[in-house]
């Protein structure tokens, strides 16, 4: 019984513990850390799954760290939200470790590998708590372990633009977070907590407060840094592309998606649907921000002819869309916003897998390298194509339950405009990845610099499931949206 | 509290802070960071914050100064800017 | 009385120091091409911040949060914040400790620590 | 509106051309099966859709499961009169188009055969499912995914031509999409509901500027449909292989796109809220200029695919036409043309297929004396060209008759007017076809060389079952026209 009673925070504590492990291990055996990860990883998946379940069947759980009450303790709030979006974000980090194997050697160097697989049980310890506390600067803590986890994975390999990208994304993710901590400390002097849901209760009384206006102009311009919405993304494109294939897969699904869920906790849970939609009136210009976002991410994505780059900015385009469902902040498309969590997630983490694998193996990323791809990986081509057309929202992918979602929330609230912008901005992303599609699949010959044959089993699998998991969210959609409706309503105060 | 000296401090803080980003010698600017990292730690010992404050002056002082010149004697001393 | 409008006015000097320590930090963020002075002026943005926690935290006339033994009359200053920079600091010091990594390797790939000297970076 | 009788029929008619595609895929390798796969797959869907006609001509309707979507919406199949016609025409096609294929792949020796029998099972299967769609919701799904598996079929060359084209041919049925589904989300929005309810769904309560601007919405986002302007994807579409021309760019995609206005006018709107909008008008206007413009085209254009082409467009625009009467000689016309049109000109296509892969003449230039080698061919031409231009005894002049009428009732002369200037114009780009084919002499031999086995059965078929159905309509999509009528208009006649 206690192992269930301490489940809130297992995910956290499993891979800390492992990471320990697989570090000493790693010692006397450099091939032991690879095993020790996967299995700790698979773990916190089963416990991501067992929090889910027990969230949707007993409704949210408080655990108290150390045993203290909330208002001086750390608290750890788990409701249908970040259960949700931990078991979306810890499958696909599992299948990008798995991923990694034979990236190993070829992308990062063979005596690093031991290093690399700690540093991913890391950014998992930090990814489960920062979406699992209730503490806001627990939030902090665990936001800072995942981004120095990212740096130092991004540099890992033997990319050398890594490094620069890495670099200024450090800057940039510092900055992000010593605003969040400014926004943090400002809260404490208003409410005197740190407990967000103490937070929410003591703010409500004071939302035209100086001080709390302040605190939210630090948290937004440090959760827009995070975020990489439009004006503030430029440390994305460079992070996302010269990274590790598996690292390029991590951080675009997991660390993103879970940056795009501490702005939804710190927007609708702290601070409220009511403030930020009366007292502090910021929807409309988080809803332009996002539109001017998904077209002006999808404009630079067709100027790129690196495949990976192209990949990066279409994240600044469709992480908009994240964004533009805040801004509506309806049932609706808040939903699409959410839904769009798990279907960029999986889709995002699909391509990445399989132009990872591609460029893994000694291939070019370029686009026109790409040429004749289907004839020689026929399947690492599919799953591109697969993720393509979620991107694209073709239907039957999960990309397009979220654009449609978006759509609907967008038209109901009488926003033509945006809502042409969301459906018009699918046009654009078609145009960038169909030059893709067209060279591997119709291209007279097959660009020489191509590996000769399909990747290895432990690359095509993962990549493979996640292209499977678009699919069948697209088909279904039911399947998240139980989880996801009840979610939002909870999160926008309609619900029970 | 001597509200004099506090100025002083504050204002001595703020000279340092510009100096150890203009100096064009980075030990100069690392051992001046170390300097301002001391008096920032002095500030917090007076305000009540003792336990900040000597770590402050072991970790921001201290090891970050010893971590700042081994990446200088590892890369190069001038600076451009 | 008028020890109370000069404490108000102390700290509110606070904040205004706070934020010039602030604005150099990420003016040396934004403007130096230099990586080691960019990660000086990260260092001294991230005191600054814990220079405004320490100050919110200190309450007028209060005393260091060490108990002492039959003294209950003191105010305390709130100790929450204090062990929340406590975790700042080790979390700035990983931070400078990766950026400086980060610096060094990129020496030894590019052979120089400005950014403007880094062939093939764009914005 | 009775109860549907649940059935698996219509979920098999779109699972049994899915599943072939995946084991055409497995056995590439092997060229017989695979093409055994095609064959299977091909007579098992048209008897599955067969299997459903009794329970239709009878006044039922039959449904499948469904899959919940977003928000109380979900993917759902149900067959009534008007998908049947459609699903039969389409399903019944693909056997003698498979059988083709495979003569007309095999004697050219393409490249990738693999690749195009799964895309065009998976093309089936989404106009099977189009037909078939209970809602919007579900119809927009295998709307799309039969734009983006036509795709690999038109740049199945793979020159930089076939490139161009098919770039054209995304960009115009995505940009459709687009619309389409903003036309779904706001239908959506306005009425809480997707599902195609005879009568429509839609009530005058809303704006009607809205609705108005919905309408021209659902216009473009049926640009499948090949109406002017939006045309020009068709003719483009031309550089697919033979088979695909026939199948899918004669009679099932741009089917589609008919369909969907069908749809639209009947089951979204209805056909008062449409005539109330005035939008009866500017579909007929829109007909009747690509009926007009779409044959003066077709007299320019030498390639014989080409001029092929522009036929459909204009012929196509007969059924929105007849749709735009609202009335029940009209609507009946409309979709007894669908059948109609859809074998004779897959006839035609198939001929002009014969014609390229054995003769390799595509331009009608080159065809002189062409009559006289492939004596079989050029004779199913001449039978499939007269039944286009509405004279007996071919079907073609059922559908048209029908659309006379409507026009003739509807008091519209100039509508009348359109039709008969229409038959002359396609009379006046057909024959000098057959005239080049059988009275001019070639300098070349005159040994003849019909097209091998393989295509010239289909093409045989087709012409016969063109002749069929002018003597015997109503087996089956006459009465089944007659239904979905009835059902559109609520009048039983």
């Amino acid at each position: 019984m206690t192992l269930l009673s301490n489940l809130p925070v297992l995910p956290v504590l499993v891979p800390l513990v492992s990471a320990v492990a697989a570090l000493v291990s790693g010692w006397y055996d450099r091939r032991a850390a690879r095993p020790i990860v996967i299995l700790a990883l698979a773990l916190d998946c089963a416990l991501a799954v067992l929090l889910l379940s027990s969230v949707v069947g007993g409704g949210p759980i408080s655990y108290h760290l150390g045993g203290y009450a909330p208002p001086l303790g750390i608290e750890f709030a788990v409701d249908l939200l970040n259960a949700f979006v931990l078991a979306v974000v810890l499958p696909i980090m599992l299948l990008a470790v798995v991923f990694a194997g034979p990236t190993v050697g070829r992308e990062v160097p063979a005596e690093k590998a031991v290093s690399f697989y700690v540093l991913l049980l890391l950014l998992a310890t930090g990814i489960c708590g920062m979406t699992l506390t209730g503490d806001i600067f627990n939030l902090y803590v665990f936001l800072e372990i995942t981004s120095l986890a990212a740096y130092a994975l991004i540099a890992a390999g033997r990319e050398q633009r890594s490094l620069v990208a890495s670099y200024r994304y450090m800057i940039m993710g510092s900055l992000s977070a010593g605003f969040i901590l400014l926004g943090t400390a400002h809260l404490y002097v208003a409410t005197g907590t740190l407990n967000m849901a103490d937070l929410a209760s003591r703010l409500a009384t004071l939302y035209d407060s100086t001080l709390v206006h302040t605190a939210f102009a630090f948290f937004l311009v440090g959760l827009t840094i995070k975020t990489a919405l439009f004006p503030l993304h430029l440390w994305l494109p460079g992070a996302y592309a010269y990274a590790p294939s598996p690292v390029s897969i991590v951080i675009s699904t997991a660390v993103a998606k879970v940056s795009a869920y501490a702005t939804l906790r710190v927007l609708f849970s702290v601070f409220t649907t009511a403030f930020i939609v009366e007292y502090f009136p910021i929807t409309d210009v988080l809803l332009w921000l996002a539109a001017i976002a998904i077209i002006a991410g999808s404009v630079v994505a067709i100027a790129q002819t690196d495949v990976k780059k192209m990949l990066a900015y279409s994240s600044v385009s469709q992480m908009g869309y994240i964004m533009f469902g805040i801004g509506v902040a309806d049932p609706v498309a808040m939903a699409g916003a959410v839904f769009q969590i798990l279907g960029h997630a999986v889709a995002k983490g699909a391509l990445f897998a399989s132009v990872g694998s591609v460029i893994a193996l000694g291939g070019p990323r370029d686009v026109r390298g790409l040429a004749g791809l289907a004839a020689r990986m026929p399947v690492t081509a599919a799953v591109f194509a697969v993720g393509a057309a979620s991107m694209i929202g073709i239907p039957g992918t999960a990309g397009f339950v979220s654009k449609f979602l978006l759509a609907l929330g967008a038209v109901e609230s009488g926003r033509w405009v945006f809502a042409g912008v969301i459906l018009a901005s699918s046009l654009l992303t078609a145009v960038y990845f169909w030059r893709v599609i067209e060279v591997s699949y119709f291209a007279d010959e097959a660009d020489p610099r191509l590996p000769a044959k399909e990747a290895p089993l432990s690359m095509i699998v993962p990549a493979a499931l996640l292209a499977a998991a678009c699919v069948l969210f697209g088909i279904a959609p039911d399947i998240p949206l139980s989880v996801i409706e009840p979610a939002v309503l909870l999160l926008l105060g309609g619900g029970p | 509290m001597i509200w004099e000296l506090n100025y002083a401090m504050f204002v001595f803080l703020i000279i340092l802070a510009i100096a150890a980003i203009t100096a064009r010698d980075l030990i100069v600017a690392v051992v001046i960071l170390a300097g301002y990292s001391l008096i920032m730690a002095v500030i917090w010992v007076e305000m009540n914050a003792v336990d900040v404050g000597f770590t402050e002056a072991a970790v921001g002082a201290g090891i970050t100064t010893v971590l700042f010149i081994a990446a200088v004697s590892r890369t190069t001393r001038r600076s451009k800017d | 009385m008028i020890e109370s409008l000069i404490e108000s006015l102390l700290l509110r000097y606070n904040y205004v120091m706070v934020v010039v320590l602030m604005l150099i930090g990420i003016y040396a963020i934004i403007a130096k091409s230099n990586l080691i002075k960019k990660i000086i002026g990260l260092n001294i943005f991230q005191t600054a911040i814990l220079l405004f926690y320490i100050s919110m935290a200190d309450v007028v006339g209060g005393t260091a949060p060490i108990i002492e033994e039959g003294a209950t009359d003191l105010v305390y200053v709130n100790p929450l914040p204090h062990t929340l920079m406590l975790t700042a600091i080790v979390v700035g010091v990983c931070t400078t400790a990766v950026g400086l990594a980060l610096t060094v390797r990129i020496y030894e790939n590019y052979g120089t620590i400005h950014e403007d000297e880094i062939p093939g970076v764009e914005a | 509106m009775e109860a549907a009788a649940l059935s698996l029929a219509p979920a098999a008619a779109v699972g049994i051309p899915l599943a072939a595609s995946i084991l055409i895929l497995a056995s590439g390798r092997y060229p017989n099966i695979r093409e055994s796969w095609t064959l299977i797959a091909a007579v098992a869907t048209f008897l599955s859709v067969l299997s459903l006609a009794p329970q239709v001509l009878a006044g039922g309707q039959v449904g499948g499961p469904g899959i919940p979507f977003v928000g109380g919406l979900s993917l759902a199949l149900r067959v009534d009169a008007a998908g049947l016609i459609f699903a039969l025409t389409s399903s019944g096609l693909w056997i003698l188009n498979s059988i083709y294929s495979i003569g007309y792949m095999r004697t050219l020796q393409e490249h990738d055969q693999t690749r195009f029998y799964c895309c065009f099972a998976v093309s089936i299967a989404s106009v099977m499912g189009l037909a078939f769609s209970a809602n919007i919701i579900t119809m927009f799904l295998w709307y799309e995914i039969l734009t983006v598996f036509t795709y690999p079929l038109v740049v199945h060359e793979g020159t930089p031509a076939a490139m161009r084209a098919g770039r054209k041919y995304i960009a115009y049925l995505l940009v459709s999409g687009v619309f389409f589904l903003f036309a779904a989300v706001t239908t959506y929005w306005l009425t809480g509901t997707l599902d195609f309810t005879p009568g429509g769904i839609l009530s005058a309560d809303a704006p009607p500027l809205l609705l108005s601007a919905l309408f021209v919405a659902y216009l473009i986002a049926f640009a499948k449909a090949a109406w002017m302007p939006l045309h020009s994807w068709l003719p483009s579409a031309m550089v697919a292989p033979t088979p695909v021309s026939a199948l899918l760019h004669a009679v099932a995609v741009v089917k589609a796109g008919v369909f969907g206005m069908v749809r639209t006018v009947g089951y979204v709107y209805g056909i008062d809220l449409t005539r109330a909008l005035g939008m009866n008008l500017l579909l007929a206007a829109v007909a009747a200029a690509t009926i007009i413009l779409g044959s003066i085209f077709a007299l320019r254009q030498d390639s014989l695919k080409k001029r092929l082409a522009y036929s459909t467009v204009s012929q196509l625009s007969y059924i929105l036409l007849g749709l735009s009467l609202l009335s029940p000689a009209g609507i009946e016309g409309a979709l007894m043309h669908i059948p109609f049109h859809a074998v004779m000109k897959i006839t035609l296509f198939f001929c002009a297929g014969a014609v390229i892969s054995t003769a390799g003449k595509e331009y009608i230039s080159q065809m002189r004396g062409i009559g006289r080698t492939m004596p079989v061919t050029m004779a199913m031409f001449g039978i499939a060209a007269v039944g286009i231009c509405g004279l007996p005894p071919v079907c073609g002049l059922v559908s048209k008759w029908f659309l006379l009428i409507g026009t003739a009732e509807a008091g519209l002369p100039l509508l009348t007017a359109v039709m008969i200037a229409s038959a002359v114009l396609n009379a006046a780009y057909f024959f000098p076809i057959i005239h080049t084919a059988f009275f001019e002499r070639s300098a070349a031999d005159d040994a003849v060389r019909e097209a091998p086995l393989a295509m010239l059965i289909p093409l045989v078929l087709t012409a016969a079952a063109s002749v069929l159905f002018f003597f015997v309509p109503d087996l089956p999509f006459g009465r089944l026209a007659a239904l979905a009528a009835a059902e559109i208009t609520g009048v039983r006649y």
